[in-house]
């Protein structure tokens, strides 16, 4: 019943108006990889000629929240969003399907038990992510029976990327007992915090063979304080980290980080096509991982020249 | 009636004002900014703002400042969400975040009062207490899916054609009630005396220390039913919720023309300030094509362009000679 | 120095702490040139918050408060890095001279801008410069394009990471910065007409003190102090970062200011408390990653710390313990000097 | 009724009671007297519990009792008015004669009863206000008259007087012994304390001498002539305030004008007036509360924008713009309200004292340190500030050596017009002989002075001249010859007309 409805509304829209209207809910502009994401939903959405409605919440849930209400109200054709939390989404998704307005989420799950509230989620998994980063490092140390000691630089605690991102890895290096997190602490994914976090680590503990970084900035911050203390990043101490931004691919092709677990920001021309679809009222994958990879030194060097962001 | 005269002359009806002229002028610029469901909406959406700014109001007036209470909400968020996830009967999660919200304004005020302490110091411990509280809980965040809760929280009452949620009507009740006290009541007199001058409310006989703790008592219990309201509005409970909303909070406050140093203002003001607030969020999202970093920038000039016609008519009305 | 001592106390505590945990804590040695150690950490971290502390400092002495220093330290990094990476040799000391030159204009500016809002139009401070905070951080994204701005120069990394004589330049910079505005004020009769001005702005009126001027150029100094803390930060990390550079520092830089015993209801100040307040809340953060404790719990654990040192400098808990310790007699009451929180 | 028994209280460096004893009978009226700085107000912030004493005993009605503070003190029935006006300016003269006891039913406020008994209240003291009107609207006096009232209006056992009349006029000091010789006749006890020694003469029964933080006696009034109690207070005896008491009314040769106002006023504060000043001449304001007098030195100084007529100085007319203006022109203000527009409290006697000339300078040009303390020394020695110690805090300061700093402040910038708001409120009998000496001989050298003061005995005393205001109107203005006497400055002040 669902469906037949959808794509009537879907359609009557469609044939009311030559453009398709999407608003979009973002969460901020907290961060490089945010800003990358925004851009490449605009850039998608003008090439896709798609009218896009955007709005930044800030970081605040309830602003989110008075974004959507705002697009429902303006009836506009599809909603998309990231959520800032996983939680507390229902009321307003609720209010969209009575709406008859698609949603599409992107980049971050809501943990709404009623699936039916929104047509598909577009993103990576961040536990994967913390998956392939661990699995990489057990391949590295195959064989190998010495202690391992690691450090972890988390991301911004209690943020979702940071929860996944860890026990992800956690997950992954159970099985080798030699693998230890010697310690494991919030750098706020940033640079200057993950420096400052990392020259710390340094002196406290004698000997750590390698670093997790939940994203490439802190691990960038990392490196400087591992060079100041006189060590060759990459080298002395080996370095994984996840997202894959241009300045990591360069640390990474230079060397200087062993490993990235790509989690890409360009959602943009996905997320369009899907507009398209559920607009249209064709059947999507309830989930839809982005296109992603992981890079090696080689990769990446190979990868650099084209990386936009 | 002399005392409505003196209301008039007040920066909280400036606010007022301001408040009204920038409506009008949304409703020139955009469409639809003239529905009335519109200005509802800034109530419906910033409920908990206000009870929280209400309770702030109560410790600005005294001269103090409450740090805490965006953490309060948060802990309080997490602590109705854990709470009800183990299916505890909704009306205890209640009478349970209302004492805990208590407890920690209570805590504060006791400090502050007993100890000397400074109140920025004094609540930012308290602040950092909550938050650090609410990641020990989880770090996760928690749905809210009782159903009692849910049912509450997407009530609507209709009237002709509008809406408002029972949220906007708690708050109501608290603005009103907060309203009485502080012109009705003992204590909110003793609050203001306590602002004008502490030294001498001492020596005038005025039971300092009292109000003291009750302000930041009442700003506990206020944080805590803004939570629960916030948790009306996204139902979850989350550690990272509230990030920053005791700025919030207090900036509502002042613009409101409650004086920071304490002993003037209103709780008419601090519904005004809320309101702007609200009203620049609403432009922002009718506007709807803001980049991130102009969202931020037109927030601050709005901001400006309020508060510089606030002063301009509270510079009109002042009266002569104030010292 | 009477006053300090229960700060350092505080201050000792948490190091003793540190090489409880970390048994090398207190060894510095000479690496590539220059010193290396946790102590040396310290320090380097707590520059630039002791430079935004010290400019806060003054602002509060005057009755008011500076909420846009975060927003400045983010602008002077972004306006210096963006200047940076367009050079066609990033190496250039004299790009990056006429870069921390823009940087540090525009923080006299926005500074201005601050002071104009307070002190001409009379807006409360702590609104005139949320203004400021809510904006600026977005004029610095806009200044990176949001993005983060990388920049590649050896010497503008010098005012950051670099060192001199073995010794770190930001530490450096900071301590020429503080002891020449210490010597300014005290020298002066500067602090004296902003403890005036603090303690009883009408008095200080009717006694013939420009109080306009001063307070602008309390602002003033507040955001080049901010400024100058940017472009240590930026450069530490050799990227500007809009978003995240100095987010939250203004909280940290008040709070420096309470620990080293200035009322934030203005007047009397210290200047060398603030410098032990920045300390502190450094050697607070370095000691977090060095016990290791989770992130979960660092806030709990900076709640108990916050709320030890505060009581320890309360005369009134002092009173009270010292009580219950000596004898249950009659001993002077707190009740002792009645002292208004609030300025009048 | 009361009794303190050896009552001692030190604070850091000064001993302000030693082994102090006091007794206070039912019904009648006893005074406090003592120098500036003796420990009377110490001594009633012991008995009210704003200070722990360090030993001692209070026994009120029989039993011991210990207050931890002015709440406790005032549930047990004492009713006190502290020396400095402590009221809370942001809210209304009801609230302020009313809060803490409000008339209520079921915890509601009935604000139009309070409003009605406030009014009342103030109508026995002969004060008629707006008393829904802020009370920082109204001048220092007023206020003082307000706090009276909000203590006469305790049903208490104990009614305590910390000087509540150096602010107040003639009348008004008569309106306020009318309603205390009521009281005492209902059985209260009135501690009550004044630096005006006719005044405790006509209304006091008993008193109590202190000197130094020591008891130096315990008399009845009767029994003890004025100039013995004179020097029991200062423990020597005193010829200067006789030799000031005669002397003949003093005369100006025709000097050339300092300052003239020509129609200068300000709407809603005073209205226009002309007024010249000329150089070495004293010129005296006398006027009943209110009557317009610290707003007319408001505009002298710049204080307040007159918003009509013109301000000369030395013949040329001048455009104040504020304090800074008028100080740049040698023109100095000594407020009357030194806690709120003098002091800075927090900082030290010594900074206090050098602010003004300091902020003349400029912040560039410290006066050097050697330079302050020749200065500050000097005024410190001359108006005799106790303790002696310029680093003190000036809060720590009693009352009346508070007002010696002011005073200081401004005499140490040398200025050839000097506005005295009140100088001599709170000031003892010998440091006020003091001051009037120092205005006389400043005068003979030069400088003009524009003398306010509630005594009018005392603007008798000193000016050349004296203008007389009422109702915010410069109604007069008389040239102090020998016809002019009391009566017919009362007169003039009462009528508004000048007979001159
Ligand atoms: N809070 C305080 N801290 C330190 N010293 C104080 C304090 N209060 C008063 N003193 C000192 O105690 C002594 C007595 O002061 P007190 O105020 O009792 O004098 P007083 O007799 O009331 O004088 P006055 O007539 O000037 O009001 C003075 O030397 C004063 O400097
Ligand atoms: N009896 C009164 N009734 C109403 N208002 C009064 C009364 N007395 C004073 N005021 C108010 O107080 C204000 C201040 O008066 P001002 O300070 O000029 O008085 P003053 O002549 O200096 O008297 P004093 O210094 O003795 O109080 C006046 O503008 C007036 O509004
Ligand atoms: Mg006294
Ligand atoms: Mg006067």
């Amino acid at each position: 019943g669902e469906k037949s409805g959808d794509a009537g509304s879907g359609a009557s829209g469609g044939a009311k108006k030559d453009k398709i209207v999407m608003g979009f809910a973002q969460v901020g502009a907290e961060s490089g990889w945010r800003t990358a994401n925004t851009k490449s939903i605009q850039d998608a959405a003008a090439a896709a000629g798609i009218e896009l409605k955007f709005s930044d919440a800030q970081q605040k849930q309830e602003n989110q929240i008075k974004a959507i209400r705002s697009y429902i109200a303006q009836k506009v054709d599809v909603i998309a969003f990231s959520p800032v939390v996983e939680s507390g989404w229902d009321t307003v998704l609720k209010e969209a399907k009575d709406a008859k307005i698609p949603v599409i989420l992107t980049d971050r799950a809501v943990d709404s038990k009623d699936t039916t509230l929104y047509k598909t989620f577009l993103g990576s998994d961040f536990v994967v992510e913390g998956k392939k980063a661990g699995d990489w490092l057990v391949k590295e140390y195959q064989g190998k029976t010495d202690p391992v000691n690691i450090v972890e630089l988390q991301g911004t605690t209690g943020s979702a990327p940071a929860n996944d991102r860890k026990s992800g890895f956690a997950d992954a290096i159970k099985a080798s007992p030699n693998l230890k997190i010697i310690a494991s602490q919030t750098g706020d994914f940033t640079r200057a915090k993950g420096k400052e976090v990392m020259e710390a680590f340094l002196k406290a503990n004698p000997k750590i063979d390698v670093l997790y970084a939940h994203n490439d900035d802190m691990a960038l911050g990392a490196i400087e304080a591992i060079e100041a203390a006189g060590k060759k990043p990459g080298t002395d101490i080996k370095i994984i980290s996840v997202d894959a931004v241009k300045d990591g691919m360069t640390a990474l092709a230079a060397g200087k980080i062993n490993h990235i677990v790509e989690c890409s920001p360009l959602l943009g021309p996905q997320l369009m096509d899907l507009a398209k679809k559920v607009v249209n009222g064709e059947s999507v994958q309830p989930r839809i991982l982005t296109e992603e990879t992981e890079f090696t030194p080689e990769q990446a060097k190979a990868a650099l020249p084209d990386r936009k962001y | 009636m002399t005392y409505a005269a003196n209301l008039l002359r007040k920066p909280a009806i400036a606010t007022l004002v301001v408040l009204l002229l920038m409506y009008g002028a949304g409703v020139l610029r955009y469409d639809g900014f003239d529905d009335t469901q519109v200005v509802l909406n800034i109530f419906i959406d910033n409920a908990f703002l206000l009870v929280v700014a209400v309770g702030m109001t109560f410790v600005i007036l005294t001269g103090g400042i409450d740090l805490s209470v965006g953490a309060v909400v948060a802990l309080t968020t997490m602590i109705a969400a854990s709470l009800l996830e183990k299916h505890v009967n909704p009306a205890l999660v209640l009478v349970i975040v209302l004492a805990v919200g208590a407890a920690i304004g209570l805590g504060m005020g006791c400090i502050i009062h007993f100890f000397d302490i400074q109140p920025f110091i004094a609540t930012l411990a308290g602040m950092f207490l909550a938050r650090g509280t609410c990641y020990v809980i989880s770090t996760d965040s928690i749905p809210i899916t009782n159903e009692w809760w849910n049912n509450v929280a997407s009530d609507k009452l209709r009237f002709g054609g509008f809406h408002i949620g029972w949220s906007v009507v708690i708050s109501a009740v608290v603005v009103a009630a907060a309203a009485y006290v502080l012109a009705y009541t003992r204590l909110g007199r003793n609050i203001y005396a306590l602002g004008g001058n502490q030294q001498s409310a001492l020596l005038m006989g005025l039971p300092v220390g009292r109000t003291k703790i009750a302000v930041y008592t009442i700003s506990g219990v206020c944080s805590a039913l803004g939570g629960v309201l916030l948790t009306f509005y996204t139902p979850s409970g989350y550690g990272l919720n509230a990030l920053g909303m005791e700025l919030d909070a207090i900036a509502a406050v002042v613009i409101g023309g409650t004086v920071l140093t304490g002993g003037s203002g209103f709780v008419l003001g601090t519904v005004a300030g809320v309101g702007v607030l609200g009203l620049i969020q609403t432009i922002i999202t009718f506007q709807g094509t803001l980049s991130s970093w102009w969202t931020k920038i037109v927030i601050g000039v709005l901001l400006f362009v309020f508060i510089v016609l606030q002063r301009t008519v509270t510079r009109n009305q002042r009266t002569r000679r104030t010292t | 120095m009477k006053r300090f001592v229960w700060p350092v106390a505080v201050l000792v505590a948490l190091l003793v702490t540190d090489v409880y945990f970390s048994h090398s804590f207190f060894s510095i040695e000479l690496r590539g040139g220059h010193l290396y150690g946790s102590l040396v950490d310290i320090l380097r971290a707590a520059a630039p918050l002791a430079l935004v502390a010290l400019g806060m400092t003054l602002v509060i002495a005057t009755g008011g408060i500076d909420l846009s220093v975060g927003a400045v330290v983010a602008i002077a990094g972004a306006l210096a890095c963006l200047h940076i990476s367009g050079l066609s040799d990033q190496g250039s000391v004299a790009g990056v001279l006429v870069a921390v030159g823009m940087a540090l204009v525009l923080s006299l500016v926005l500074g201005a801008w601050n002071g104009f809002l307070v002190a001409t139009i009379g807006i409360q401070p702590i609104i005139a410069t949320l203004i400021l905070m809510v904006a600026g951080r977005g004029l610095a994204q806009l200044i990176t394009d949001g993005q983060i701005i990388t920049v590649n120069s050896g010497p503008y990394k010098m005012i950051g990471a670099g060192y001199w004589l073995g010794l770190p330049l930001c530490v450096l910079i900071a301590a020429a910065v503080i002891a020449l505005s210490t010597v300014l004020v005290r020298r002066s009769a500067l602090g004296m007409l902003l403890e005036a001005v603090g303690g009883n702005a009408e008095a200080s009126r009717l006694a013939g003190i420009k109080s306009r001027w001063l307070i602008l150029s309390v602002y003033v100094f507040a955001a080049l102090c901010a400024g100058i803390a940017g472009l240590m930060i930026s450069s530490n990390v050799s990227s500007a970062d809009g978003n995240n550079a100095g987010l939250l520092i203004e909280l940290d830089a008040i709070l420096a200011v309470v620990i080293g015993g200035t009322s934030l209801s203005g007047g009397r100040f210290s200047l060398a408390g603030t410098v032990l307040g920045a300390v502190i809340i450094k050697t607070l953060d370095i000691t977090v990653y060095t016990v290791g404790i989770p992130p979960e719990v660092t806030l709990l654990f900076k709640a108990i710390v916050v709320i030890i040192l505060c009581l320890a400098q309360s005369p009134k808990f002092r009173a009270a313990f010292q009580r219950r310790r000596q004898r249950p007699g009659p001993a002077a009451t707190p009740a002792d000097q009645p002292k208004s929180e609030v300025a009048a | 009724m009361l009794t303190m028994t050896g009552i001692t209280k030190q604070f850091p460096g000064v001993m302000a009671l030693q082994d102090v004893d006091f007794r206070l009978l039912p019904g009648e009226v006893h005074a406090l007297m003592g120098e500036n700085g003796a420990g009377k107000s110490t001594l009633i912030k012991v008995l009210t519990g704003v200070y722990s004493n360090d030993a001692g005993e209070i026994v009120l009605d029989g039993t011991p009792v210990r207050f931890s503070g002015p709440l406790q003190a005032t549930q047990a029935g004492i009713s006190t008015v502290y020396q400095e006006v402590n009221l809370v300016p942001n809210l209304s003269v009801a609230e302020n004669v009313f809060i803490g006891r409000e008339p209520r039913t079921f915890g509601h406020i009935r604000w139009g009863e309070m409003r009605r008994r406030a009014a009342d209240l103030l109508h026995r003291l002969e004060l008629d206000l707006d008393v829904s009107a802020p009370l920082s609207q109204y001048s220092l006096a007023v206020q003082q008259m307000v706090a009276i009232a909000r203590a006469i209006d305790v049903e208490a056992k104990v009614l305590v007087l910390d000087e509540p009349t150096s602010s107040l006029d003639a009348g008004e000091v008569a309106q306020l012994f009318r309603v205390m010789r009521q009281l005492k006749a209902d059985g209260i006890a009135i501690l009550f304390v004044s630096h005006f020694l006719d005044q405790v003469y006509e209304i006091c029964d008993r008193m109590t001498i202190l000197r130094n933080g020591r008891l130096v006696g315990e008399h009845r009034v009767a029994d003890l002539p004025q100039l013995e109690l004179v020097s029991l207070m200062i423990g020597k005896e005193l010829a200067l305030l006789e030799r000031l008491e005669d002397q003949p009314k003093r005369t100006l040769d025709q000097a050339e004008p300092v300052v003239e106002a020509a129609d200068l006023g300000r709407s809603g504060s005073i209205a226009p007036f002309s007024l010249t000043i000329h150089r070495g001449e004293v010129v005296g304001l006398a006027g009943l509360l209110g009557s317009g007098r610290t707003e007319a030195a408001r505009l002298f100084f710049g204080a307040d924008k007159p918003d009509s007529g013109t301000l000369s100085i030395d013949g040329k007319p001048v455009a104040v713009h504020g304090p800074r203006t008028a100080m740049q022109h040698d023109i100095a203000y000594c407020s009357e309200n030194r806690r709120t527009e003098g002091l800075v409290e927090e900082l030290t006697v010594r900074e206090n004292i050098v602010l003004a000339l300091q902020a003349a300078r400029g912040w560039s040009r410290p006066l050097s340190r050697r330079r302050q303390d020749e200065l500050v020394g000097k005024y410190v020695k001359a108006l005799d500030i106790r303790p002696a110690d310029p680093d003190l805090p000036v809060r720590n300061l009693s009352g009346g050596n508070q007002q010696k700093v002011l005073l200081a402040r401004w005499l140490i910038t040398e200025p050839r017009l000097l506005i005295l708001d009140e100088p001599t409120r709170g000031i003892d009998v010998g440091a006020k002989a003091e001051i009037q000496r120092l205005v006389t001989e400043l005068s003979d050298g030069g400088m003009a002075v524009l003398f306010i003061s509630a005594e009018l005995e005392e603007v008798l005393r000193l000016s050349h001249k004296i203008a007389v205001l009422r109702d915010r109107r410069m109604v007069a203005e008389l040239p102090n010859t020998d016809d002019v006497d009391f009566d017919r400055l009362m007169a003039a002040i009462a009528e508004g007309g000048g007979t001159a």
